[in-house]
């Protein structure tokens, strides 16, 4: 009887409170995004398990001795982003950006969108019950780079106590990428410009796409130590693929080794998300900035393009500027997109790659400034 | 008896109750589930419940399948 | 000369104790097993090679600075076992069970074996010089559960002694189930049962696939939190592979990262092995047990494939309840196997997934009872 | 405008400026870089430029390979 | 303002130390000869590069809180190494060693090599400013030892501070291998005895190879325990690939895991090149040295096998002693190349195969001798 | 001579005589089991010697072959 007694008190329906409650059903929402609506579901479904994994009451699957515990070290130590940085960045090929490298100003004009986003999380602190610091500014500004590995980076390091509510605020919007960039882009836009045929891009040899990472590493250590665990830990994938010696490691970093980490990531990301930390009015602040912040971005890369139209005698299609964002290759895919309602004939994903892969180095460097600014 | 023996008895009782409990539950959820699916969402011939995954995919996997593709045009073009 | 003195005396022949030399064989004979008799070679042979590595004199490979002492902390957190399970969830097909949902109680019944063998281990302490506590019995009778993780998992938490003996036993039992378990399933069946044919099993959608581990996590969680990191863990490798958007995910946790990790754990599980902890009268205790728990469990599985066909219109062969103790697939197709014998048309394979996997939710069930209700 | 905002604001300008001053930067040494490459190693007319490494690579790599090989060898002796 | 000069003092260029811009060059020197010369490739790219990123002024990547201070733990710990030596183990067939066991001694000779620049490096003391202590020797004689995991294994056991150096040489030389053995190989020996050809290697049968691993790590129990981590975790390997039964667990072991593993061993390797560490003295006397021990291994290999061709009625080719060193498998290579000079129709690689792995052995036994002797 | 160096000598002494004295043994013990084992167990013609290990394998491992071969079946009579 005391055994029965005992057991109807371990029970999760005995011991549940109304966060956790919600926090499971937010964890399920997640579940149904990622595999219903196809949502970033390499990031999202392990984040909404492990919110659901944490939010068991009882259990405490993420408290000292529980897995997602011990999980969320390698996130509090920033090893797992940096890995992930890695195999990214053995997974990307800068030849189109190479091929035209003034699309990069692409890629840096769409960091407007972090910054934006920081400026207004500072203002909503105007609204009694919001208080964000300016670390947590930050890290909610990061949203706007549209790269996971980047924003948790920061987000670790700043603003741990929003961590899960920024990581899931950056892979919904860039999963909402074909949502949120098409009418932005066709506002900012004349028909005559979404029809402008681009030039075809060189051919890159091998040798600059050797050189190049260890260009841009060795820009980042002179202008920017701080960029460098970001940026070096992915320049180091980009050499490994590039330079063609070392093709096992290369294939490991961007299939099995990054795939362990994205499932303990996930999983560790998603323990953050608890009741006392997510279910905040800061939660809806963070998610309003992180959509800001993208629109801001993508108008930011448009805006810039057709300034850059103005003093470029080769004719850029302002379309590719959205890409500047990142959310590789999406944003690239939808300026593609876009582009072939106008034009049938014009196929701008190669040149859409070119300011993609420059906005994970542009937000790279932004999070290096931010990082080396805020203490 | 032993204070240890009964206090195994009763472990064994309440365990296997329990798991006999949450089988037999698991039985009846799933056979409710099973009736939900198929009324509601049945399966629909050929491949059609395929989530079009490779439309709107994560960043992280689909940059392969997306650089090879547009790798493939752009050489294709040269 | 002195040199030759120390060496002499830092050589194993100068050190090795009898108990040390004892656990090599031990260590010899579970490769032999491994080898020779495809015992199951997957976890014995690291076993088998962590008991020599670590009764080394001397080198201390178990002890604090050894590799093995590190990587035992992957047991000693609990991670590794989880992580399994992992994978094993993400191997694991529902279909059948879907397809044929009460073959779950066979999995449900088949548990009395592990009940059975703790009362029997408490039971063994009128033996003077045995002396097993409830946590003790608790996780020697796990190893009726039939499930290697599992078992590994609650004996980390409730018995960390005997962690090597019930390893051992556990697997080299399931290896054994084409032995132990025909004669009771002949005993307890008439050549009438043996020949009784099953209905096609109905084909089993996606989304209820999808469904399953979700509705199983969700009535763990309500009903026995306790057991939600072993279900949890289970469910989210099996979500992985039945919704099909986290291919690469998946493949990954059921290969490379369930390999790396069978590696670590076997050699982790193989320091355990030592003299001391071995040696002992105990160690006896825990072989009879878990023979004795295989043999209970097949045969309450067996009884209640014939309960059920008193009171069910649909036929069950009783031979399939042997299955639901789990050691999957190996007992699946012991079932198949002597179906066989009796009726050459009569292919119980499928039926019998459904009660072997079942028997792996029951083994869960058990463990989250007993770690919830031993303090 | 409270502190708080002034020091966002300057933080805005900061970074959008060294995003833009770095970003600048890397056009120009990308053009110098490719320049100088195409230039004074230009890619030689297939695939000549790969570096033979089936001969003195690693010797944890290419273990397979030359044991592979050997295995062949010593097969087809036998 | 404050913001600009606060950044101004933030960057690379401000801070930068002239021994850590020389470190950086040595990083870069090392790439290029990974990449573009083929020098050991998969060690030396990550040791490059991680050399480059553990001297960026600021960043800290290799101070506490930056990833190549976790990454390091593997080191310190002994983990990656003998995981690594766990991945050769299972890619090494000791089928030709087994079919001519005398070319073992072959191996053995060769590690006259790791005591004569010990000795060496005990001799340089006599030169002010040079100052090695016994541990620093043995860690600078074991390059001769030519095997990656061991030298790193070694010192990072016995002097950790020159492990940069200790491994950097290790690689390097390894990868001069085709330049530095055949003068000395063609010096020790007349054209007659490079023509010598050897009688077929008899079959080796599967039995002997699974039993072979468990014979050496016997052996080394027996006679010397201090060499059972690295010996044992060997013949670990090799039992997986041979038994036949753990095959997905050998192609893990062999691929993926050594893969992720290298990654990480080669960055913590490249942490411990700092400019304090490196830029010393000492480390001309470990290049040196480490020459001059791949030199005296060769020609004591040859020696040997002449040697043996004294008392031995089956002919021995000379070159195949030089293969004695390890460096698998471009030792081998060279004394078929040199061979095939002489005699186009004599191919000597397998027979070279056999002293090539005993040169591992023998290694890894030199290295029990000094962590075993050296307190 | 320094003590250093004398014991630096004692060391390759010790060292080179463990070195050969092992790797002289492994000979002999090599020989001896080579010879037992073409003795006493001589490799059959053919794949003879493999283990059934399909049969009675693991649980892990197995489970992919197993249900695939059970799905196989289920699905081919459906
Ligand atoms: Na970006
Ligand atoms: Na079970
Ligand atoms: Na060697």
């Amino acid at each position: 009887m005391e055994n029965l007694i005992s057991l109807w008190q371990s029970t999760g329906i005995y011991n549940f409170t109304a966060g956790q409650a919600f926090m499971m059903l937010i964890g399920f929402l997640l579940l149904f995004l990622a595999i219903k609506k196809g949502f970033e579901p390499l990031l999202l479904l392990p984040i909404g398990f492990g919110a659901i994994l944490s939010n068991i009451p009882v259990a405490g699957i993420s408290e000292e001795g529980g897995i997602l515990y011990f999980l969320y070290y390698g996130i509090k130590l920033g090893i797992f982003p940096l890995l992930i940085f890695m195999g990214v960045g053995a997974m990307t090929d800068f030849g189109p950006m190479l091929a035209n490298p003034k699309t990069l100003l692409l890629g840096a004009a769409a960091q407007v969108g972090i910054f934006a986003s920081l400026i207004g999380a500072l203002a909503l602190n105007v609204i009694p019950g919001l208080e964000f610091t300016l670390k947590d500014a930050a890290a909610i500004g990061i949203i706007g780079g549209a790269d996971g590995p980047t924003a948790i980076y920061v987000a670790s390091k700043l603003a741990p106590d929003l961590l899960g509510a920024i990581a899931v605020a950056a892979y919904s919007y860039m999963a909402l990428v074909p949502l949120i960039q098409p009418p932005i882009m066709r506002a900012l836009t004349t028909e005559a410009e979404r029809k402008i045929e681009m030039q075809q891009l060189r051919h890159v040899s091998k040798t600059e796409k050797i050189i190049f990472p260890l260009t841009l590493l060795l820009l980042s250590i002179l202008l920017l130590p701080s960029a460098t665990p970001l940026v070096g830990m992915f320049a180091f994938g980009n050499l490994m693929n590039a330079c063609g010696v070392v093709e096992r490691l290369s294939q490991t970093a961007q299939n099995e080794l990054i795939n362990i980490v994205t499932i303990f990531l996930g999983l560790a990301v998603g323990s953050k998300l608890s009741a006392e930390a997510f279910l905040q009015f800061k939660t809806l602040g963070i998610l309003a900035l992180g959509a800001i912040a993208f629109a801001i971005g993508t108008a930011s890369g448009v805006m810039m393009a057709k300034l850059m139209n103005r003093f470029s005698d080769t004719p850029i299609n302002p379309l590719i500027g959205a890409a500047g964002v990142s959310a590789v290759p999406m944003a690239a895919r939808v300026a593609n997109k876009i582009g072939l309602e106008s034009n049938p004939h014009n196929f701008l994903l190669m040149h859409a790659m070119g300011p993609n892969v420059a906005g994970v180095i542009g937000s790279a460097v932004a999070a290096g400034v931010l990082l080396s600014l805020i203490k | 008896m032993t204070e240890l023996m009964s206090s195994g008895i009763e472990l064994m009782f309440a365990g296997m109750g329990i798991v006999f409990l949450f089988l037999t539950m698991l039985v009846f959820v799933i056979n409710m589930m099973s009736g939900l699916i198929l009324r509601y969402f049945p399966e629909e011939p050929a491949l059609s419940m395929s989530v079009p995954v490779a439309v709107n995919s994560s960043s992280d996997t689909s940059y392969i399948a997306a650089i090879t593709a547009a790798v493939h045009q752009y050489r294709s073009t040269h």
